[in-house]
């Protein structure tokens, strides 16, 4: 078996090797002198939050009173945050079983997360939810789907809303590698490049769908490469560097915003945690252990503070007292979770149809 | 009521009610003027679908519309089912009110992952905080050898999905009527007709007006059967009434019109006055509407039932192409007569 | 009868079928050791699903046969679940015999196409010159919040479609026998588990052998109410028999294995015995199983009927998340005992 | 509206312009002479047998009796043919809605095709499937879907059993280019291309579902560019030029034989007649008039009719003789068809369920 993503090195992506096909018409800088440092220390508070996050939830998940799927995406948190720097509140995201850290980037509560994954009533579904079904509308969530491949053409759909309504509104659909072997990533991309709508396709590949490598699903594992189909620009992205996605995706955004159509975004990463729950899988076989270790030691959020560090954006103290800083908001929101009541019983019957407003 | 009625042909309709300055059309014309107004007066509302602006415009029914409104809101589509279903999906969360209109019932497979697991569940799973204002509509073909992949009649499937409602207008009245109010609704409406429907008129208003969706309708009163008809099967029981008035037999035709919600409380009520239940629907039979409404009584009006139930259907198999054997496929008056018969003077 | 028993727990087992030198394994054990003696048996079956061959192997029932089979003969596959019944569609065409298997049941909608359009028509289609040897095996989940997109039941939808065989098994017993008849049968089968069922442990012989499918059985005789129940419920309606019998009530189990072809003869024949019906099923209410079997009682059996039909049924809402409402929502043996004397007692 | 493969002429594929893609490692050397005059000859005869066979439905159509949506084939020809004479009996073919040109080319018989068509009990489904439905086992067709795109698994699926057989048999896939708008032309080629199947994608390219322009379904029309993102073989053909689909088809299946993976094969060409019907579709503005003269100008039977004449192989003698022959046949097999019973009417019930043989 190839390792995914990690014997061929010089595959992984660097700032002089981002795109691929023949329309790539897109600019790519990669540099980070045009980004402020406001954003580049904002981006890494995002990444140390939606990490911290989630170790809290492996903290209390073998507690047995967080029934809920979590589907942890620790070690892939520099797209999540790349990406979403560049949206507007009320910008469209649609995400999948996997979603903490797009909500997180998007700006969702912390605590309204944790009350949902509790099934408490001031979760963000009011308990109906769970992990996989974010909801937060406020911040451009409007809804959840963990069907794999399902919200792709949701967020198409908010696009062509958009755009009949000649609105200024991105949509952005994050998917999995998994996702591209279903046939609506194809009616997704084919409709939103005919009708150039202003969406952005990320594709989180990972190289696994649960335990099943790319190779066992795709004849070939460059997903940019999809894009040439469509006649529409593809990307392959360094994932773990979350300074190349935030300037590749300000780019796609960009584009969309304009109404030049929609970008296919590949950002190559790995998963640290198994598919679901707090464990780690390849202690049961699932992938291979090495290939964990060496995607680890990329860790998207060292390799941010580093860089920090070293141009002298932030030093050391600054990352502590950050670290600080969100334990303590993170403490606080599970708190207020868990004392958030259970619905009632009769809940159970409301929400089946719309009412009116 | 002339609103309960349809004429198998205009003439008929004129020497009734248009000389009582009451207008006739087509259930196919009911269906376009309805479109016609929702897209007027509401700029979110938008239809889409394969075929939707050509010049045979979906059986008619949208005839002459995307060239008054144009081709973005009478948008042509690609041949992706579920994709497409997936983007109407999202553009109504967004705020616009896309009429998804499908020229067979038979495509609805393609896409029941977007309708089932997503249109159907998005309100509730986003704990109330997010609506589908989505409306298929979709017609189930029948004859010319059309066959089995092209006259399904898919109700069934889309009753035991919570969170859709099912509609099946019957009369050019209703379809008009309940299309304002399926656009309305705010949830995802399965707006069911029938092809064989699209010729025959009725009364039909000129003004925007809506049928309450979860209403049915006592099409004719009668005092010894219950005759619970669907869709076209409306026309049939109409018919087989009239021959088993001549046999002393007082049918009352009760016409549920949406199927989710269903009107339970008016079959109920009929079943208890006559003591007597069949139901007639343009559907296979095993697992059928039928089988939820002859349940319904089984629980609700059991002691007033004085005969065994009756089912009319399609026999449980495929559509056969041959005319011969659709000929025993579809079921007519005369089965409902037979029906009705067995039903008050067996069991 | 030994094979008409499931245990809760494998202790329960042990003191008393094992003593007498009979085989305890689980339901999952069962499944597998089936799918184990097909593939050893048949070089035309192959099996086919995402992550069959991963270490997890389907919640154990496909645990350790990659391995013996080769990776070809037990196939991971791409997420493409309407392409990839296709595939299979056309494998058995071919004459292969597949065996697909979702960890869902709520995946399949997405392959509706392939199964209601395609595998259930085509030998009709064909006028009987090809058939679809293929058995899709889902599982139904719940609990943990698995919510509304992890835990549906559709047995209704494909009780609908002719053409498609339909089963449920049970019990460990059932499941390795019905796996057989599935793969010999020649026809599209859904095969449809329980994941609530997997850790029970039940009698099953080591060797080959298979349980016809159409034909239901009697789980425990009574004389005051027949209780239909199918796959999980089976277990739910044992515990409230036990409970009813302390009342007096007497409750003759029916589970019908099969959903179709259904038993219809042996449900009937035990109405006609008890005069009352109670049926529990493991979906939503409306459109279920259940008002199929309450309104062919209505049909054959209506005059034996002394009460109003029950049903146990999830509630007609998408599954809630939180553990509080999944409490709410998932009836349990406390249900049945109310439905069972609200027959007995009441109507 | 640019007009469908008309106005850019030059963009048709002749012999020098077949291929595209990078992945172009297919011989194609279009080239009259290795090829014997008995093949052109039969090659000739097949697409005169399908033009007359469906003629002759035009011509009984009106008078009501057969009952059954017929769609025609006429001007599309040479892919059926062209395909087919590479093909063994009982390699498989899947076909669409539009069917009776591959049934004609496979080998089915003109009289069984027609009693179907009329409902009757020597049909091939014995009147249960009509014009839609074409079952022929014994010639490699094992039933039709008319669902759009829905043949196009079942021809990877029955790849799929040859190759784990071990077995030659190629399969074909014959669909329209509105099956490429359908996620599942996406997982099926996936699919192949990842288990590197015996399989050839034929795609007759009309650039019409039946009023629908490609233009209003695909961001382009370049359909045998999709192949690239499959890492598979990619050809844009001339669809009226059968000498050139033979070839390339050749190759296709060749490559498919030596289990080398499948070949995507785009045959651009038009529909003469409507949709579905006898009639003819521009009549009621459903398409431009002019491009159907343009196309009918370029008929695949005149010009392979004149090559054989220019070449010397035929002369107009033979020809005439050979359009007497078929009208013989056709004239029969339609007689023979109309004598044939109804099915009973108990055969209703028959054939839900296989009982075993
Ligand atoms: C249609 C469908 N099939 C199968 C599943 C089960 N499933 C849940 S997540 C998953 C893997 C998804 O992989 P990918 O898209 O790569 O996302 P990742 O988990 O790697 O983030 C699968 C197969 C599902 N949810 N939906
Ligand atoms: C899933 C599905 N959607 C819609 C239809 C209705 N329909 C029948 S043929 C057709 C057009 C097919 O176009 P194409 O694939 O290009 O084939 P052509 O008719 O041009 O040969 C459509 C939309 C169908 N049969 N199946
Ligand atoms: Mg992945
Ligand atoms: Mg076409």
């Amino acid at each position: 078996m190839e390792a995914n993503g990690v014997k061929s090195k010089s595959r992984r992506a660097d700032s002089a090797d981002l795109s691929i096909g023949p329309h790539d018409t897109m600019e790519q800088r990669v540099s980070n002198m045009n980004t402020s440092s406001a954003t580049l220390v904002e981006i890494l508070r995002k990444m140390m939050l939606i990490r911290m996050f989630e170790e809290k939830i492996v903290d209390v998940y073998g507690v047995q009173d967080m029934k809920t799927p979590v589907h942890l995406s620790i070690g892939q948190e520099a797209i999540a945050v790349g990406v979403c720097e560049n949206l507007e509140t009320n910008d469209y995201v649609f995400t999948t079983h996997r979603s903490h850290g797009h909500g997180l980037a998007k700006g969702a509560d912390p605590g309204k997360l944790y009350a949902e994954f509790y099934g408490r009533i001031d979760g963000y579904c009011k308990g109906k939810g769970g992990s996989m079904h974010l909801s937060v509308p406020e911040v451009g969530i409007h809804g959840t789907s963990a069907i794999v491949g399902g919200g792709i053409p949701l967020a198409v759909g908010t696009a062509l809303a958009s755009s009949m309504r000649g609105d200024e509104r991105v949509s952005v659909s994050f998917f999995g590698d998994g996702a591209v072997d279903e046939g609506v990533f194809h009616e997704s991309l084919n409709f939103a490049a005919l009708k150039k709508l202003p969406v952005v396709f990320v594709c989180e590949n990972n190289f696994y769908a649960v335990s099943s490598p790319i190779s066992a699903r795709q004849p070939h594992d460059d997903i940019a490469r999809r894009a040439e189909g469509y006649n529409i620009p593809g990307f392959r992205l360094d994932g773990n560097d979350a300074i190349a996605v935030y300037h590749a995706a300000g780019q796609a955004v960009k584009r969309a915003r304009n109404k030049e159509g929609p970008t296919l975004l590949e950002c190559r990463t790995y998963r640290w945690k198994g598919h679901v729950g707090p464990d780690c899988d390849y202690e049961n076989g699932c992938r291979p252990r090495f290939e964990l270790d060496d995607w680890m030691d990329r860790c998207p959020i060292e390799i941010l503070k580093k860089s920090l560090v070293r141009t002298g954006i932030m030093n050391g103290i600054q990352i502590q007292a950050l670290v600080g800083e969100i334990h303590g908001q993170l403490n606080s929101a599970l708190e207020w979770a868990k004392r958030s009541p259970y619905p009632n019983k009769s809940d159970v019957f409301k929400d089946v149809f719309f009412k009116g407003k | 009521m002339p609103w309960t009625k349809i004429y198998t042909d205009k003439a008929e309709f004129d020497t009734t009610f248009s000389r009582e300055g009451l207008r006739g059309i087509t259930y196919r014309e009911a269906v376009r003027e309805a479109l016609f107004q929702i897209l007027q007066a509401d700029e979110r509302v938008f239809l889409m679908g394969e075929g939707v602006d050509d010049p045979g415009g979906i059986f008619g029914s949208t005839r002459g519309l995307s060239e008054k409104f144009g081709k973005e809101r009478v948008m042509d589509i690609p041949i992706a089912e579920n994709g497409l279903t997936g983007v109407a999906i999202g553009a109504a969360i967004a705020g616009m009110k896309p009429i998804f209109i499908h020229m067979r019932m038979d495509f609805l497979p393609m896409c029941m992952d977007q309708i089932v697991n997503h249109a159907a569940k998005w309100h509730y799973m986003s704990g109330g905080s997010v609506h589908v204002p989505l409306v298929i509509r979709s017609i189930i073909g029948r004859g010319w050898g059309s066959a089995a992949q092209h006259s399904q009649a898919l109700q069934a499937l889309f009753l035991h999905i919570p969170g859709l409602k099912v509609v099946m207008p019957g009369t050019p009245y209703d379809a008009k009527g309940l299309l304002f109010s399926a656009v309305q609704d705010g949830n995802p409406i399965m707006f069911i007709e029938h092809r064989w429907l699209y010729d025959y008129t009725g009364y039909v208003p000129e003004e925007p007006y809506s049928v309450p969706i979860g209403k049915g309708i006592v099409r004719r009163e009668g005092r010894d059967v219950t005759l619970v008809a669907l869709s076209h099967m409306i026309v049939e029981a109409s018919k087989a009434a009239l021959v088993l008035e001549k046999e002393g037999i007082d049918v009352e035709i009760i016409d549920p019109r949406t199927v989710t919600p269903m009107d339970t409380q008016l079959i109920i009520e009929s079943v208890k006055k006559t003591g007597r239940l069949v139901i007639a629907d343009v559907a296979c039979r095993t697992g059928g509407v039928g089988a939820e409404i002859a349940c319904r009584v089984a629980e609700s009006a059991h002691s007033y039932l004085r005969s065994a139930v009756q089912r009319i259907n399609f026999p449980d198999t495929p559509t056969p192409a041959s005319p011969a054997l659709e000929e025993v496929y579809y079921p007519d008056s005369n089965a409902i007569v037979a029906a009705v018969s067995s039903s008050v003077n067996g069991g």
